[in-house]
């Protein structure tokens, strides 16, 4: 049997899980990710993607090996922008090392099944290495704890999953800090009894709604109306559609909360075509966004999810065949964008939905690969 | 299950003051019915006269509004056609009920196929089928054979020996023959009179009069949905029943011919014309006639209309039209060189039975020519009324009409168009003796205005009493060419191959 | 007596529809695809069908070949079901509920998955049979109750499937998954059944034309509604199927992988009509395996998602019109 | 049932009512909900604007309505108005200059994209849905695959003005673009339907071999019934794009919805009945009961579960209730 051996004892939950009908809420985690974003990273100052936050290093000589490198991927899907921006920038940076001999990538088309399928072919192959960015949190565990069995170093990136035999985790401070940072700022603009609306993308997805889970807390703490959450699916004509209609139901509405800035756009053009002046609005760091907040003067923020936590899995998986330590759970920095540091991310020509924080500016090849 | 002692007096079937409408208009009222065991009871009347509604009411197809069916002394109601299967009665449909992709052994037991340990007992299935057509006298088919393959008369066939199979007591035939040629309708003879020995109680409608008086005991006359009158076959003569039929006498059945046929030019004419199935016709169509053109079931004579028509085209020899050569490769062709073909099967070819008598009437006026329309204007209402259409208006959907309505209603799109050359395939197979003879009135009609007819019938008589000559084929080539009104014998032995006349 | 010599006419051209039955050639094609993409593979310096080629393959096709079986019978009476890719979601997690880790709760927690598979089957065959809604609406309309149900109630996976379960998933005779062979299993049962039973020939006789099966005293809305049941069911254990490789119920799981237009493809591919009548499940079965291996080989050549689709939807394409072509040919 | 008589001027009213009277009494109580509900909608600017959203979904009925009636399926629709939108993005890339031959090019994109599925259904003889479904998966794949995973580029301001901005009309307010279009379409459409093409169209829903006997050219009608799907699935697309700007995701589900608007208008899926006004009422409907919904704030999930539910229902209510329905008329 391909059965992965029982975790028995193994602690089953990793930080910031919980099992059964979710409510999505873990306050240790919260804390914690609060707390984070305060802390000051260790690592080179001009590379966050290979910075981290209270790194816990272990030790990985016994995976040390010469190269060239076999290094696989067990992608989850490439089926939105920030994942394309992401899977470049990784590609992008494989490239840069001469020592990956072979790049091997299965893409698991969002599919949960598919990527079990390829994780166990991927180890059955002759990986020096294998990266795996899960579909969904809980039900790739077993796979990857088979992965893990078979002795090859397994580095999980973006997504979590519930058990702690990958070599590495690899994710920025996470959806807490996100959703927090935007309400705090949300909450400071629109002021006590201030009608925010959220519009979230999906429901299910962990880290999204760990985003609205902290959102919520904060909007409750600071005394904010919450008008509604609303799923927008990504849509930008079904996000203006809803924000017309509260806007025509609220009359008013003074904060737009947003857990992906996909439709930032379209929600601030709804203002405009009632005739209303832009509210405050949290979205992310998406070209378009950005660059209507330079051209307009938004009140805005951007907490990011940044891409460029795609660099580091390639980064850690030569840095453990080379038997160097690294964090056991590996925090990258979120930075956030705001007036002062908007300049920065924004570079002209760039595709409506490239991702900002790509951390793919210096890397060779840039703009051409990314547009 | 055995009836052979049963006298006249104790009517198998026996259904009371029968009521049904449909959409608020009735098309039953108040109808009695009597089926005897071993006795052929005919029913006829007009088109829409309700004798399909009425032995659908029978089947269990359609519950009575009114009125009371009792079988073997006790009342039935049956909710579908498996329960009146179940107490033994049958029906032959009037239009096909055949899977065609199914066998015909499949077909044949179609809801009642043979069990064994949990298995259809194919094997058991395919005999039985087998000997139910030998039965029959066909050999031709075999019982693993999909149905698709089969010929109109082949599928008949098949729909017969499938309610046979039920063992029925009582079998009702809706049109049986319609589909079949002359020495088909021999066999069906054959085989009602044997059911009749064995004590089925037939309930038989046709249109054929012939059969009507060859077959039954008794007949009983539908006009509107009433009954009209309910006599032994022995007190009435087809006169008589003509008239029960359409209120009125009838006067000669066909119309006058041309008086000098040869006389018109050459509208169409075909030479050596072939194709997969058909060789070597030669054929000649003149302005002002009808030719018929007669032959067995499956000699090839809708081969010859599809090829001219373009449906299926000759691919060898050469075909002209007032003298010219043409090519004709789609129907849309043909049609454009004012070339009509009314089809045979009208449900399937002809009608687009879910829209209204307007636009089926103006189908082929705007399929073939469009905006550009190379035609006079028309006038619907004329035209509707000039086959005698009975419908509720121009905005009543197809499906609702009768079968015989809606053969006058293809009839009609086809005169929309006007065409020069007019190819009729069984123009009046399933409808009543009063339209047959509108029809025919109107086919003369168009000939004496100059239209070239080609006719296909698989009533001789009316084959006969209509063409001013009549080719007959055999085998898929022309066997001959007779002249106006030849004996029925003279072109049944062209038409099964046993002499060949050189053309004139 | 079964005798009736005149068949042998006919035997000829019956001889060359059967060698040319749409299921030989999807198994043809599948062989040539094998050799096509071992050929491939190899010059890439990999082997397709090795041990890990295998049972990809046969992973894969699995829960798609669960679904389909129950599509094709759907199909096969002209009907077809677009709520199956949420069934199986909804199953996935009332299985794993129930079971919650327990392994005495394994057959308890089967049998309620499946008895609510078959509750929105059944809910399925009634809306169409008696509200005379069609099918396509029909099921799209359960498709969508069946989401909103899962978006208010479910943020995630849930439920917990014991170790026991999961060999269900995992267990393997050499390269071949024992869920596989059990895939296998029932689309065997339900080849019997289509193939040797009255249920089945009514199957294809409402497909070949409802009305004509009413007329003969078929009891259509029975059979209609049986086959959405089965079909149901199917989804069901498929849905059974994900949770015992996942460990867990996932509401997603069937969406994300679009079992419901990918099922109605695989059936068709498979060479049933999808008008009814005509085809059956081991067609189905190599359509399956066709995209399964199609879906290895991309992997195996490192072909991007996008170019997976683009040729997928021409596979599509170009299979069923080859069929069209052949029936016309045949005719 | 006895007069043979002509075209009386009732008989032309029950004609264009024809199966357009449930879906109007539906469309009309969800309107009046509206106003009970919103405060916007007690004046004519809510309602264009429920027009204005509404308008692309009613643009794309118009086209689906064409090929349903005629007897196919065009479920390539969603991923077309994705498709172009990207592909407006990409050419245009923000220069306004562009706008000018992108719009026509986009147009004739659509009308290309029908036209193959036109031509593969009808001389290749594949269901439409099977041509449709391959050509969604295709499209869906080759138009990242050639922007490389997203949308690239941007609209211009021009080419966002339909979708986006009104004009001033005395007593109206403020009309949107859209709603002219939308006006300007339903005009055509209905003449289009009234016409020789149009009626060949439904007749060929209802029997091909009728239409093909009768001359007509089925093949090229079928054809032109998908690329003015195609049309209009590029003009839905033009003002998708303006309302919201560029989104890998516009078009997502929009196939289903738009069958499911065209259905709930009383039009039968295979063909030969209904009439286009209804297609687009139907379009309308659904749209209104999402702003209700929306305006009584029902959650995301039971937004979807009452959607099921209703076209369920209006589907049931229109076919069980089509009998008494008509009776009604006809006397
Ligand atoms: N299902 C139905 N719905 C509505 N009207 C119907 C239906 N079936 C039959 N009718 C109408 O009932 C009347 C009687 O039809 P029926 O088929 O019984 O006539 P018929 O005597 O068999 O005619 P024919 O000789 O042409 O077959 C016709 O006016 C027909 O239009
Ligand atoms: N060998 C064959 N090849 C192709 N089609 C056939 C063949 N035999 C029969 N058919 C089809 O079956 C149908 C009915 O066949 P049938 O034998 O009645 O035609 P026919 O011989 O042309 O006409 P008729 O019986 O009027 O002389 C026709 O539409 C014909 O196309
Ligand atoms: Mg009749
Ligand atoms: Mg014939």
């Amino acid at each position: 049997s391909d059965l992965p051996a029982d975790p028995g004892a193994a602690p089953s939950q990793a930080p910031g899980e919980s099992t059964g009908q979710s409510e999505f809420f873990d306050q240790a985690e919260y804390e914690r990710q609060l707390a984070l974003r305060d802390a000051t990273p260790e690592g080179p100052a001009d590379r966050p993607w290979e910075q981290a936050l209270e790194p816990e290093m272990v030790d990985t000589a016994q995976y040390r090996k010469d190269g060239p490198y076999e290094i696989c991927f067990s992608n989850a899907s490439v089926d939105n922008p920030w994942r394309q921006v992401g899977y470049k920038t990784m590609q992008a940076e494989a490239d840069l090392h001469d020592e990956i001999a072979q790049f091997r990538v299965l893409d698991a088309e969002a599919k949960d099944d598919k990527q079990i399928s390829d994780i166990a072919s991927l180890t059955s192959q002759d990986c020096d290495a294998l990266i795996v960015s899960p579909n969904t949190t809980a039900t790739l565990t077993p796979a990857v704890e088979s992965a893990c069995d078979s002795g090859i170093p397994v580095i999980v990136f973006d997504r979590g999953v519930n058990t702690d035999c990958p070599v590495t985790f690899i994710h920025p401070i996470g959806g807490y800090a996100f959703g927090a940072t935007a309400a705090e700022f949300l909450s400071e603009q629109v002021g006590e009894g201030g009608k925010v609306l959220g519009l979230r993308v999906l429901p299910g997805v962990d880290v999204l709604e760990h985003r609205w889970a902290a959102a919520e807390r904060e909007f409750a703490d600071s005394g904010v109306q919450v008008v509604g959450a609303e799923f927008t699916e990504n849509d930008s004509a079904t996000a203006k559609s809803i924000v017309s209609d509260y806007l025509q139901r609220e009359g008013q509405i003074d904060g737009i909360w947003m857990d992906d800035g996909t439709a930032a756009v379209a929600v601030l053009e709804a203002f405009e075509d009632a005739g209303m002046e832009p509210p405050a609005i949290s979205g992310e760091d998406q070209q378009q966004f950005l660059q209507k907040w330079k051209d307009e003067g938004l009140t805005a923020l951007a907490p990011t999810y940044p891409t460029y936590q795609w660099r580091t899995p390639v980064i850690a998986a030569l840095k453990i065949l080379r038997g160097e330590q690294v964090p056991s759970e590996w925090i990258l920095p979120q930075p956030v964008i705001d007036d002062s540091n908007l300049d920065r991310y924004l570079t002209a020509g760039m595709p409506p939905l490239h991702y900002g924080l790509c951390g793919c500016q210096e890397m060779p090849g840039f703009p051409q690969r990314w547009q | 299950m055995v009836v052979t002692g049963l006298t006249d007096e104790a009517p198998l079937v026996r259904m009371r003051g029968i009521g049904k409408q449909f959409l608020g208009n009735a098309v039953l009222r108040d109808v009695d019915l009597d089926l005897r065991p071993g006795e052929v009871h005919a029913l006829v009347g007009e088109n829409g006269a309700g004798k399909s509604t009425l032995m659908k009411i029978l089947a269990g197809v359609h519950r009575p509004d009114a009125g009371s069916v009792e079988l073997g002394g006790s009342e039935v109601a049956f909710g579908s056609p498996r329960e009146a299967q179940a107490a033994g009665i049958s029906i032959v449909h009037q239009e096909f009920n055949l899977l065609g992709d199914r066998t015909v052994a499949e077909n044949v037991y179609l809801g009642r196929e043979p069990v064994r340990r949990g298995q259809v007992d194919r094997r058991r299935m395919e005999a039985d089928t087998a000997e139910l057509l030998d039965g029959l006298g066909e050999r031709g088919i075999s019982p693993r054979t999909p149905v698709r393959r089969l010929a109109v008369a082949q599928r008949q066939v098949v729909e017969i020996v499938k309610a046979l199979s039920t063992d029925a007591r009582v079998l009702a035939m809706d049109e049986p023959t319609a589909a079949l040629a002359d020495h088909e309708v021999e066999l069906l003879y054959g085989l009602v009179k044997r059911l009749r020995e064995r004590g089925i109680a037939i309930l038989y409608v046709s249109h054929r009069l012939r059969e009507v008086f060859d077959l039954s005991q008794r007949i009983t006359v539908l006009k509107d949905g009433e009954l009209v009158t309910s006599k032994a076959t022995a007190e009435l003569t087809p006169d008589q029943l003509v008239r029960h039929m359409v209120g009125r006498p009838l006067d000669a059945l066909f119309p006058d011919r041309a008086a000098e046929p040869e006389t018109g030019a050459v509208r169409l004419a075909v030479r050596g014309g072939g194709n997969a199935r058909l060789a070597g016709i030669d054929l000649e169509l003149r302005a002002g006639e009808i030719v018929g053109l007669a032959g067995l079931q499956g000699a090839g004579r809708s081969a010859v209309a599809r090829a001219i028509c373009g449906v299926d085209p000759f691919t060898t020899g050469t075909l002209e039209l007032d003298g010219r050569p043409v090519t004709i490769g789609s129907p849309r062709a043909a049609i454009r060189h004012g070339i009509a073909f009314v089809t045979e099967d009208r449900k399937g070819d002809g009608l687009a039975l879910r829209q209204s008598v307007r636009d089926n009437a103006l189908l082929v006026r705007r399929a073939a020519f469009g905006r550009a329309r190379g035609l006079g204007a028309l006038d619907l209402a004329a035209l509707l009324r000039s086959v005698t259409l009975v419908a509720r208006g121009p905005d009543q959907e197809v499906r609702y009409l009768s079968g015989g309505n809606q053969q006058k209603v293809v009839l009609a799109k086809w005169l929309a168009v006007e065409p020069h050359v007019l190819v009729v395939d069984e123009p009046t197979r399933g409808i009543d003796v009063g339209a047959k003879k509108a029809v025919y009135d109107l086919l003369r009609g168009l000939a004496r205005g100059g239209v070239a007819i080609l006719m296909i019938s698989s009533e001789l008589p009316e084959l006969i009493g209509m063409s001013d000559r009549v080719l007959v084929m055999h085998e898929g080539r022309l066997a001959g060419e007779l002249p106006a009104g030849p004996s029925e014998e003279a072109v049944m032995t062209l038409a099964t191959g046993h002499a060949t006349v050189e053309a004139a | 007596m079964m005798a009736a010599a005149p068949a042998v006419a006919t035997r000829p051209a019956q001889r060359l529809s059967r060698v040319l039955q749409p299921t030989v050639v999807v198994y043809l094609a599948l062989v040539l695809l094998l050799i096509a993409g071992s050929i491939l593979v190899g010059v890439r310096g990999g082997v397709l069908l090795d041990q890990g080629g295998i049972l990809n393959i046969l992973t894969r096709s699995t829960a798609l070949g669960l679904v389909a079986i129950g599509q094709t019978m759907v199909i096969l009476t002209g009907k077809l079901d677009l709520s199956v890719a949420y069934l199986i979601g909804l199953c996935s997690l009332i299985g794993a509920e129930t079971m919650a880790g327990d392994p005495g709760m394994i057959v308890p927690a089967v049998l309620l998955t499946l008895a609510c598979a078959a509750g929105v089957g059944l809910v399925n065959g009634l809306v169409i049979t008696k509200l005379k809604v069609n099918a396509f609406i029909a099921t799209l309309g359960t498709a969508l109750v069946i989401r909103g149900y899962l978006e208010s109630a479910y943020s995630g996976p849930a439920g917990e499937v014991p170790r026991a379960f999961q060999h269900l998933g995992y267990a393997r005779i050499g390269p071949i998954p024992v869920s596989a062979l059990l895939m296998v299993a029932l689309a065997a049962l339900a080849w019997w059944y289509l193939m040797r039973t009255k249920g089945g020939y009514h199957v294809y006789a409402v497909g070949g034309d409802e009305e004509v099966a009413r007329f003969s005293g078929i009891r259509t809305d029975r059979t209609i509604i049986k086959v959405h049941v089965l079909c149901a069911v199917a989804a069901g254990l498929a849905g059974l199927f994900l949770a015992s490789r996942l460990g867990s119920g996932a509401p997603w799981v069937g969406v994300d992988a679009g079992y419901d237009l990918e099922s109605i493809a695989a059936v068709v591919l498979g060479g049933t009509l999808l008008a009814g009548g005509r085809g059956g499940v081991a067609g189905t079965i190599g359509g399956v395996l066709i995209l399964a291996t199609l879906d290895t080989i991309f992997d195996d050549l490192g072909v991007t998602p996008f170019f997976k689709d683009v040729v997928r939807g021409a596979v599509l394409i170009i299979a069923v019109a080859l069929y069209a072509r052949r029936r016309g040919v045949l005719r | 049932m006895t007069e043979t008589l002509p075209t009386s001027r009732k008989s032309r009213r029950v004609r264009l009512a024809d199966g357009t009277g449930p879906v109007l009494a539906v469309l009309a109580v969800l309107l009046v909900a509206l106003a009970f509900a919103g405060p916007a909608y007690s004046e004519p600017a809510g309602y264009l604007a429920l027009l204005k959203r509404a308008a692309p979904l009613m643009i794309l009925a118009i086209g689906q309505y064409f090929v349903i009636v005629s007897g196919g399926f065009d479920l390539s629709v969603g991923s077309l108005v994705t498709a172009e939108v990207v592909i407006a993005a990409r050419l245009i890339d923000g220069d306004e200059g562009a706008t000018v031959w992108v719009i026509p090019l986009l147009l004739v994109t659509g009308a290309l994209v029908g036209l193959v599925n036109g031509l593969i259904t009808t001389r290749l003889l594949v269901p439409s849905f099977i041509v449709t479904l391959g050509m969604l998966l295709v499209l869906d794949g080759a138009v990242f695959l050639w922007t490389g995973g997203s949308p690239r580029g941007a609209l211009s301001e021009a080419f966002r003005v339909v979708g986006r901005e009104g004009f001033e009309v005395p007593l109206l307010g403020a009309v949107p673009w859209s709603v002219l279009l939308l006006a300007a379409l339903v005009v055509a459409a209905v003449l289009f339907m009234r016409g020789g093409t149009g009626r060949m169209l439904v007749a060929i829903g209802d029997n091909e071999t009728s239409v093909r006997l009768g001359g007509g050219r089925v093949e090229r009608l079928r054809t032109l019934a998908f690329v003015l799907s195609g049309v209009s699935a590029a003009i839905a697309a033009i003002l998708l794009g303006g309302f919201a700007g560029v989104s890998a995701q516009v078009g997502d589900g929009l196939e289903f919805r738009v069958i499911t608007a065209v259905v709930l208008g009383g039009v039968v899926l295979g063909g030969g009945r209904g009439s286009v006004v209804a297609a687009m009422a139907g379009a309308l409907t659904l749209e209104a009961l999402f702003s209700l919904l929306n305006l009584l704030g029902v959650a995301g999930g039971l937004e979807s579960a009452v959607q099921g539910v209703i076209i369920i229902a209006a589907v049931a209510y229109a076919s069980v209730g089509r009998i008494p329905f008509r009776t009604r008329r006809s006397t």
